[in-house]
Protein backbone atom coordinates (compact mmCIF):
# COMPACT_ATOMS: atom_id res chain seq x y z
CA UNK A 1 0.00 0.00 0.00
CA UNK A 2 0.98 3.36 -0.20
CA UNK A 3 0.19 6.58 0.76
CA UNK A 4 -1.22 9.90 -1.34
CA UNK A 5 -1.02 13.10 0.39
CA UNK A 6 -2.90 16.35 -1.05
CA UNK A 7 -0.52 19.32 -0.38
CA UNK A 8 -1.79 23.10 -0.02
CA UNK A 9 -5.25 24.47 -1.16
CA UNK A 10 -6.33 20.62 -2.49
CA UNK A 11 -7.69 20.24 1.51
CA UNK A 12 -8.20 16.71 0.60
CA UNK A 13 -7.23 13.89 3.80
CA UNK A 14 -4.69 11.80 2.85
CA UNK A 15 -5.45 8.42 1.13
CA UNK A 16 -4.19 4.88 0.99
CA UNK A 17 -4.06 2.90 -2.55
CA UNK A 18 -2.52 -0.25 -3.79
CA UNK A 19 -0.44 0.56 -6.45
CA UNK A 20 3.09 -0.33 -7.83
CA UNK A 21 3.93 2.70 -9.70
CA UNK A 22 2.93 6.19 -10.03
CA UNK A 23 0.46 5.04 -13.54
CA UNK A 24 -1.48 3.12 -11.18
CA UNK A 25 -1.63 5.73 -8.72
CA UNK A 26 -2.83 8.21 -11.70
CA UNK A 27 -5.15 5.55 -12.88
CA UNK A 28 -7.09 6.01 -9.66
CA UNK A 29 -6.70 9.34 -8.73
CA UNK A 30 -8.55 10.13 -11.98
CA UNK A 31 -11.73 8.23 -10.76
CA UNK A 32 -12.66 11.04 -8.55
CA UNK A 33 -13.50 14.01 -10.08
CA UNK A 34 -12.52 16.36 -7.33
CA UNK A 35 -8.98 15.54 -7.23
CA UNK A 36 -9.08 14.84 -10.87
CA UNK A 37 -9.11 18.28 -11.80
CA UNK A 38 -6.17 19.46 -9.58
CA UNK A 39 -3.97 16.53 -11.12
CA UNK A 40 -2.79 18.40 -14.73
CA UNK A 41 -1.27 21.42 -12.65
CA UNK A 42 0.08 18.85 -10.17
CA UNK A 43 3.75 18.71 -9.28
CA UNK A 44 4.30 14.88 -8.02
CA UNK A 45 6.71 13.46 -4.53
CA UNK A 46 7.72 10.18 -4.33
CA UNK A 47 9.27 10.49 -0.46
CA UNK A 48 9.54 13.93 -0.22
CA UNK A 49 11.94 13.92 -3.76
CA UNK A 50 10.23 15.65 -6.84
CA UNK A 51 9.72 12.92 -9.72
CA UNK A 52 9.29 13.52 -13.65
CA UNK A 53 8.60 9.97 -14.61
CA UNK A 54 4.79 8.59 -14.33
CA UNK A 55 6.57 5.11 -14.67
CA UNK A 56 8.80 5.41 -11.25
CA UNK A 57 8.18 2.52 -9.14
CA UNK A 58 6.06 2.52 -6.01
CA UNK A 59 7.25 0.05 -2.81
CA UNK A 60 4.90 -0.88 0.19
CA UNK A 61 5.10 2.08 2.40
CA UNK A 62 6.24 4.95 0.14
CA UNK A 63 4.42 8.41 0.25
CA UNK A 64 3.21 10.25 -2.80
CA UNK A 65 2.61 14.23 -2.20
CA UNK A 66 0.78 16.19 -4.81
CA UNK A 67 2.28 19.74 -5.04
CA UNK A 68 -0.59 21.98 -6.63
CA UNK A 69 0.41 25.65 -8.26
CA UNK A 70 2.64 27.60 -5.99
CA UNK A 71 3.04 31.12 -5.47
CA UNK A 72 5.88 32.14 -2.53
CA UNK A 73 7.00 35.94 -1.20
CA UNK B 1 20.49 29.05 5.94
CA UNK B 2 16.57 28.58 5.89
CA UNK B 3 14.14 30.07 8.48
CA UNK B 4 10.69 30.19 8.47
CA UNK B 5 8.65 31.90 10.48
CA UNK B 6 5.13 31.68 12.01
CA UNK B 7 3.47 34.93 10.61
CA UNK B 8 5.60 38.61 9.71
CA UNK B 9 9.47 38.12 8.98
CA UNK B 10 11.04 40.18 11.00
CA UNK B 11 13.16 42.13 8.85
CA UNK B 12 15.68 44.63 10.08
CA UNK B 13 17.00 42.48 12.63
CA UNK B 14 16.95 39.20 10.16
CA UNK B 15 19.14 41.34 7.27
CA UNK B 16 21.32 42.91 10.23
CA UNK B 17 21.87 39.21 11.58
CA UNK B 18 22.75 38.03 8.22
CA UNK B 19 24.94 40.74 7.39
CA UNK B 20 26.47 40.53 10.99
CA UNK B 21 27.24 37.10 10.65
CA UNK B 22 29.34 37.38 6.94
CA UNK B 23 31.02 40.77 7.36
CA UNK B 24 33.88 39.39 8.27
CA UNK B 25 34.67 36.12 5.76
CA UNK B 26 34.99 38.59 2.91
CA UNK B 27 32.12 38.36 0.21
CA UNK B 28 32.78 42.11 -0.68
CA UNK B 29 28.38 41.97 -2.31
CA UNK B 30 25.50 41.22 -0.53
CA UNK B 31 22.18 41.52 -2.07
CA UNK B 32 18.93 40.76 -0.37
CA UNK B 33 15.11 40.61 -1.95
CA UNK B 34 12.49 41.33 0.79
CA UNK B 35 8.87 40.76 -0.21
CA UNK B 36 6.13 42.93 1.72
CA UNK B 37 2.13 42.23 0.87
CA UNK B 38 0.67 45.14 -1.14
CA UNK B 39 -2.22 46.57 0.07
CA UNK B 40 -4.61 45.51 -3.37
CA UNK B 41 -8.13 43.81 -3.73
CA UNK B 42 -9.11 44.37 -0.56
CA UNK B 43 -6.94 41.78 1.43
CA UNK B 44 -6.11 42.16 5.10
CA UNK B 45 -3.39 39.72 4.95
CA UNK B 46 -1.72 37.18 2.79
CA UNK B 47 -1.44 33.81 4.47
CA UNK B 48 0.71 30.61 3.49
CA UNK B 49 1.19 27.23 3.68
CA UNK B 50 4.25 25.44 3.04
CA UNK B 51 5.79 22.25 2.66
CA UNK B 52 8.99 21.65 4.28
CA UNK B 53 10.49 18.57 3.30
CA UNK B 54 10.68 19.59 -0.50
CA UNK B 55 11.41 23.29 -0.04
CA UNK B 56 14.69 22.35 2.27
CA UNK B 57 15.52 20.32 -0.96
CA UNK B 58 14.81 22.91 -3.80
CA UNK B 59 17.12 25.18 -0.93
CA UNK B 60 19.25 22.72 -0.83
CA UNK B 61 20.11 22.32 -4.13
CA UNK B 62 20.54 26.24 -4.40
CA UNK B 63 22.95 26.49 -1.70
CA UNK B 64 24.58 24.16 -3.65
CA UNK B 65 24.66 26.05 -6.70
CA UNK B 66 25.89 29.16 -5.04
CA UNK B 67 28.10 26.97 -3.18
CA UNK B 68 30.24 25.92 -6.64
CA UNK B 69 30.19 29.89 -7.24
CA UNK B 70 31.95 30.71 -3.82
CA UNK B 71 28.97 32.27 -2.63
CA UNK B 72 26.07 31.95 -0.09
CA UNK B 73 22.30 31.83 0.75
CA UNK B 74 20.09 32.84 3.23
CA UNK B 75 16.28 32.66 3.07
CA UNK B 76 13.13 33.64 5.35
CA UNK B 77 9.43 32.91 4.61
CA UNK B 78 6.50 32.89 6.75
CA UNK B 79 3.56 30.46 7.22
CA UNK B 80 0.36 31.33 7.75
CA UNK B 81 -1.19 35.06 7.98
CA UNK B 82 1.21 37.85 7.16
CA UNK B 83 -0.80 41.31 7.64
CA UNK B 84 -0.54 43.92 4.85
CA UNK B 85 2.84 46.09 4.97
CA UNK B 86 4.72 43.45 6.70
CA UNK B 87 7.08 41.13 4.84
CA UNK B 88 6.68 37.60 3.83
CA UNK B 89 9.72 36.54 2.54
CA UNK B 90 13.52 37.72 2.53
CA UNK B 91 16.63 36.43 1.39
CA UNK B 92 20.60 37.21 0.66
CA UNK B 93 22.89 36.11 -1.47
CA UNK B 94 26.98 36.88 -0.58
CA UNK B 95 29.80 36.25 -2.87
CA UNK B 96 32.96 37.73 -3.64
CA UNK B 97 31.62 39.03 -7.32
CA UNK B 98 29.31 41.37 -7.28
CA UNK B 99 27.87 39.74 -11.22
CA UNK B 100 27.44 36.51 -9.70
CA UNK B 101 25.74 38.23 -6.51
CA UNK B 102 23.25 40.03 -8.81
CA UNK B 103 22.95 37.15 -11.50
CA UNK B 104 21.82 34.52 -8.65
CA UNK B 105 19.35 36.95 -6.89
CA UNK B 106 17.26 37.28 -10.14
CA UNK B 107 17.85 34.22 -11.01
CA UNK B 108 17.13 32.53 -7.03
CA UNK B 109 14.05 34.73 -6.45
CA UNK B 110 12.63 33.65 -10.32
CA UNK B 111 12.86 29.99 -9.77
CA UNK B 112 11.79 30.86 -5.94
CA UNK B 113 8.50 32.10 -7.08
CA UNK B 114 8.02 29.29 -9.57
CA UNK B 115 9.18 25.93 -7.72
CA UNK B 116 9.21 26.45 -4.20
CA UNK B 117 6.43 24.00 -2.59
CA UNK B 118 4.61 27.68 -0.83
CA UNK B 119 0.78 28.55 -1.59
CA UNK B 120 -1.00 31.62 -1.26
CA UNK B 121 -4.06 32.45 -0.01
CA UNK B 122 -6.38 35.92 0.27
CA UNK B 123 -7.57 36.70 3.70
CA UNK B 124 -10.71 38.71 2.68
CA UNK B 125 -13.39 39.07 5.54
CA UNK B 126 -11.07 36.41 8.03
CA UNK B 127 -11.84 34.01 5.49
CA UNK B 128 -8.69 32.25 3.53
CA UNK B 129 -9.36 32.15 -0.72
CA UNK B 130 -6.24 30.10 -2.66
CA UNK B 131 -4.86 32.88 -4.99
CA UNK B 132 -5.13 30.29 -7.82
CA UNK B 133 -4.60 33.20 -10.38
CA UNK B 134 -1.29 34.02 -9.43
CA UNK B 135 0.13 30.63 -9.06
CA UNK B 136 2.26 28.53 -10.88
CA UNK B 137 2.13 25.25 -11.57
CA UNK B 138 5.80 23.27 -10.84
CA UNK B 139 8.25 22.07 -12.81
CA UNK B 140 7.04 18.86 -14.30
CA UNK B 141 3.36 19.28 -13.18
CA UNK B 142 0.71 16.95 -14.86
CA UNK B 143 2.59 13.98 -14.59
CA UNK B 144 -0.59 12.10 -13.14
CA UNK B 145 -3.13 13.46 -15.78
CA UNK B 146 -1.52 11.51 -18.31
CA UNK B 147 -3.91 8.31 -19.47
CA UNK B 148 -2.50 5.14 -20.77
CA UNK C 1 17.75 59.67 -0.68
CA UNK C 2 21.57 60.28 -1.11
CA UNK C 3 23.84 59.86 2.15
CA UNK C 4 27.60 60.26 2.31
CA UNK C 5 29.05 58.71 5.38
CA UNK C 6 32.32 60.18 6.86
CA UNK C 7 34.01 56.55 7.37
CA UNK C 8 32.14 53.15 7.14
CA UNK C 9 28.69 52.78 6.36
CA UNK C 10 26.48 51.64 9.20
CA UNK C 11 24.67 48.74 7.45
CA UNK C 12 22.35 47.30 9.83
CA UNK C 13 21.05 50.68 10.77
CA UNK C 14 20.93 52.28 7.88
CA UNK C 15 18.82 48.93 5.76
CA UNK C 16 16.48 48.78 8.67
CA UNK C 17 15.68 53.09 8.30
CA UNK C 18 15.23 52.60 4.56
CA UNK C 19 13.09 49.63 5.24
CA UNK C 20 11.21 51.13 7.55
CA UNK C 21 10.78 54.24 5.81
CA UNK C 22 8.56 52.12 3.01
CA UNK C 23 7.42 49.28 4.64
CA UNK C 24 3.48 51.42 4.12
CA UNK C 25 4.13 52.29 1.10
CA UNK C 26 2.65 49.09 -1.00
CA UNK C 27 6.03 48.76 -2.73
CA UNK C 28 5.80 45.03 -2.37
CA UNK C 29 9.29 44.44 -3.10
CA UNK C 30 12.82 45.92 -1.73
CA UNK C 31 16.24 44.79 -3.20
CA UNK C 32 19.41 45.89 -1.84
CA UNK C 33 23.23 45.66 -2.54
CA UNK C 34 25.85 46.08 0.08
CA UNK C 35 29.92 46.43 -0.60
CA UNK C 36 32.16 45.54 1.86
CA UNK C 37 36.11 45.53 1.58
CA UNK C 38 37.71 42.34 1.04
CA UNK C 39 40.87 41.55 2.79
CA UNK C 40 43.21 41.48 -0.64
CA UNK C 41 46.36 42.53 -1.64
CA UNK C 42 47.62 43.54 2.01
CA UNK C 43 45.50 46.20 2.51
CA UNK C 44 44.45 48.16 5.48
CA UNK C 45 41.89 49.77 4.62
CA UNK C 46 40.11 51.43 0.87
CA UNK C 47 39.79 55.18 1.00
CA UNK C 48 37.74 57.21 -1.03
CA UNK C 49 36.96 60.38 -2.88
CA UNK C 50 34.08 61.53 -4.03
CA UNK C 51 32.86 64.72 -5.99
CA UNK C 52 29.71 65.50 -4.93
CA UNK C 53 27.99 68.03 -7.07
CA UNK C 54 28.52 65.77 -10.41
CA UNK C 55 27.55 61.71 -8.03
CA UNK C 56 23.75 64.39 -7.16
CA UNK C 57 23.41 64.86 -10.74
CA UNK C 58 24.27 61.66 -11.76
CA UNK C 59 21.76 59.89 -8.52
CA UNK C 60 19.05 62.45 -9.44
CA UNK C 61 19.11 61.05 -13.07
CA UNK C 62 18.74 57.51 -11.88
CA UNK C 63 15.83 58.67 -9.12
CA UNK C 64 13.99 60.10 -12.37
CA UNK C 65 14.75 56.94 -14.45
CA UNK C 66 13.01 55.04 -11.65
CA UNK C 67 10.49 57.24 -10.92
CA UNK C 68 8.83 56.77 -14.02
CA UNK C 69 8.48 53.48 -13.02
CA UNK C 70 6.65 54.00 -10.04
CA UNK C 71 9.89 52.73 -8.27
CA UNK C 72 12.02 54.44 -5.64
CA UNK C 73 15.97 54.52 -5.04
CA UNK C 74 18.13 55.49 -1.76
CA UNK C 75 22.03 55.46 -1.91
CA UNK C 76 24.88 55.92 0.62
CA UNK C 77 28.33 55.71 -0.07
CA UNK C 78 31.48 56.57 2.52
CA UNK C 79 33.99 58.96 2.03
CA UNK C 80 37.66 58.65 3.47
CA UNK C 81 38.95 55.54 5.05
CA UNK C 82 36.81 52.57 5.52
CA UNK C 83 38.88 49.29 7.01
CA UNK C 84 38.70 46.02 5.96
CA UNK C 85 35.39 43.92 6.33
CA UNK C 86 33.88 46.99 6.76
CA UNK C 87 31.30 48.60 4.37
CA UNK C 88 31.02 51.53 1.81
CA UNK C 89 28.67 51.14 -0.31
CA UNK C 90 24.82 50.45 0.14
CA UNK C 91 21.67 50.81 -1.78
CA UNK C 92 18.19 50.48 -1.85
CA UNK C 93 15.27 49.80 -4.64
CA UNK C 94 11.65 49.74 -3.96
CA UNK C 95 9.02 48.62 -6.72
CA UNK C 96 5.75 47.49 -6.51
CA UNK C 97 7.06 44.57 -9.17
CA UNK C 98 9.37 42.63 -8.86
CA UNK C 99 10.82 42.15 -11.98
CA UNK C 100 11.51 46.26 -12.04
CA UNK C 101 13.14 45.93 -8.95
CA UNK C 102 15.76 43.16 -9.97
CA UNK C 103 16.82 44.97 -13.26
CA UNK C 104 17.04 47.88 -11.98
CA UNK C 105 19.68 47.58 -9.05
CA UNK C 106 21.63 45.44 -11.80
CA UNK C 107 21.39 48.03 -13.89
CA UNK C 108 22.21 50.55 -11.17
CA UNK C 109 25.09 49.28 -9.85
CA UNK C 110 26.45 48.56 -12.82
CA UNK C 111 26.34 52.24 -13.80
CA UNK C 112 27.49 53.46 -10.48
CA UNK C 113 30.59 51.41 -10.94
CA UNK C 114 31.16 52.95 -14.17
CA UNK C 115 29.78 56.38 -14.06
CA UNK C 116 29.64 57.35 -10.66
CA UNK C 117 32.59 59.98 -9.79
CA UNK C 118 33.77 58.54 -6.49
CA UNK C 119 37.64 57.51 -6.30
CA UNK C 120 39.99 54.51 -4.85
CA UNK C 121 42.61 54.37 -3.20
CA UNK C 122 44.34 51.26 -1.60
CA UNK C 123 45.66 52.21 2.14
CA UNK C 124 48.88 49.91 2.47
CA UNK C 125 51.14 50.91 5.21
CA UNK C 126 48.95 53.98 6.09
CA UNK C 127 49.86 55.31 2.36
CA UNK C 128 47.01 56.17 0.33
CA UNK C 129 47.52 54.57 -3.42
CA UNK C 130 45.11 55.13 -6.24
CA UNK C 131 43.14 51.84 -7.87
CA UNK C 132 44.11 52.98 -11.23
CA UNK C 133 43.67 49.22 -12.38
CA UNK C 134 40.12 48.44 -11.14
CA UNK C 135 39.01 51.95 -12.17
CA UNK C 136 37.11 52.74 -14.98
CA UNK C 137 36.90 56.07 -17.48
CA UNK C 138 33.36 57.39 -17.33
CA UNK C 139 30.93 57.84 -20.51
CA UNK C 140 32.45 60.29 -22.42
CA UNK C 141 36.51 60.17 -21.71
CA UNK C 142 38.89 62.03 -23.37
CA UNK C 143 37.22 64.86 -24.81
CA UNK C 144 40.42 67.08 -24.55
CA UNK C 145 42.97 64.51 -25.18
CA UNK C 146 41.88 65.05 -29.16
CA UNK C 147 44.34 67.27 -31.20
CA UNK C 148 42.74 70.10 -33.49
CA UNK D 1 39.37 83.43 -17.27
CA UNK D 2 37.99 79.94 -16.95
CA UNK D 3 39.01 77.72 -13.86
CA UNK D 4 40.45 74.32 -14.20
CA UNK D 5 40.11 71.67 -11.55
CA UNK D 6 41.53 68.40 -11.48
CA UNK D 7 39.51 65.66 -9.36
CA UNK D 8 40.34 62.70 -7.47
CA UNK D 9 43.96 61.38 -8.00
CA UNK D 10 45.16 63.87 -10.28
CA UNK D 11 46.60 65.67 -7.16
CA UNK D 12 46.96 68.98 -8.88
CA UNK D 13 45.52 72.50 -7.77
CA UNK D 14 43.56 74.50 -9.74
CA UNK D 15 44.39 76.45 -12.53
CA UNK D 16 43.15 79.86 -14.39
CA UNK D 17 43.12 80.18 -17.93
CA UNK D 18 42.22 82.59 -20.67
CA UNK D 19 39.77 80.26 -23.16
CA UNK D 20 36.29 80.62 -24.49
CA UNK D 21 36.02 77.13 -25.79
CA UNK D 22 37.13 73.63 -24.42
CA UNK D 23 39.18 72.89 -27.62
CA UNK D 24 40.91 76.02 -26.25
CA UNK D 25 41.80 74.54 -22.65
CA UNK D 26 42.36 71.09 -23.49
CA UNK D 27 45.15 72.79 -26.58
CA UNK D 28 46.91 74.50 -23.37
CA UNK D 29 46.54 71.19 -20.81
CA UNK D 30 48.34 69.24 -23.48
CA UNK D 31 51.66 71.29 -23.23
CA UNK D 32 51.91 70.45 -19.34
CA UNK D 33 53.00 66.44 -19.74
CA UNK D 34 51.36 65.68 -16.08
CA UNK D 35 48.38 66.94 -17.11
CA UNK D 36 48.11 65.56 -20.93
CA UNK D 37 48.50 62.06 -19.48
CA UNK D 38 45.49 61.92 -18.17
CA UNK D 39 43.40 63.37 -20.91
CA UNK D 40 42.65 60.67 -23.01
CA UNK D 41 41.02 58.90 -19.75
CA UNK D 42 39.39 62.10 -17.96
CA UNK D 43 35.46 62.93 -18.39
CA UNK D 44 34.69 66.86 -18.19
CA UNK D 45 32.10 68.62 -16.52
CA UNK D 46 31.61 72.58 -17.12
CA UNK D 47 30.04 73.83 -13.96
CA UNK D 48 29.20 70.67 -12.69
CA UNK D 49 27.49 68.85 -15.79
CA UNK D 50 29.19 66.31 -17.84
CA UNK D 51 29.87 67.63 -21.42
CA UNK D 52 30.70 65.71 -24.62
CA UNK D 53 30.92 67.99 -26.95
CA UNK D 54 34.77 69.97 -27.37
CA UNK D 55 33.49 73.02 -29.17
CA UNK D 56 31.57 73.78 -26.32
CA UNK D 57 31.72 77.29 -25.29
CA UNK D 58 33.04 78.87 -22.06
CA UNK D 59 32.20 82.11 -20.31
CA UNK D 60 34.03 84.27 -18.20
CA UNK D 61 33.89 82.73 -14.64
CA UNK D 62 33.08 79.00 -15.74
CA UNK D 63 34.33 76.17 -14.05
CA UNK D 64 35.81 73.12 -15.90
CA UNK D 65 36.69 69.57 -14.20
CA UNK D 66 38.76 66.94 -15.29
CA UNK D 67 37.12 63.58 -13.77
CA UNK D 68 39.86 60.98 -14.01
CA UNK D 69 38.68 56.74 -14.24
CA UNK D 70 36.46 56.01 -11.17
CA UNK D 71 35.74 52.84 -9.00
CA UNK D 72 33.21 53.03 -6.34
CA UNK D 73 31.64 50.37 -4.65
Amino acid sequence: MVTVEFLGPIGKEPVTLKADSLKEVARQLQQDPDIAKWLPQCAVAVNDTLVKDPDTPLKEGDRVSLLPPVCGG
Amino acid sequence: MLLIYDGPVEVPSLLAQWYDAERERNYGAMVTFVGTIRDEGGIEALSFDIYRPVLERWFEGWQKKLAEQNALLAMAHSRGDVPVHQSSFACAIFSPKRRVALEMLDAFVEDFKANAPIWKYDVIDGRRLYAADRSTPMEGSGLLSAKE
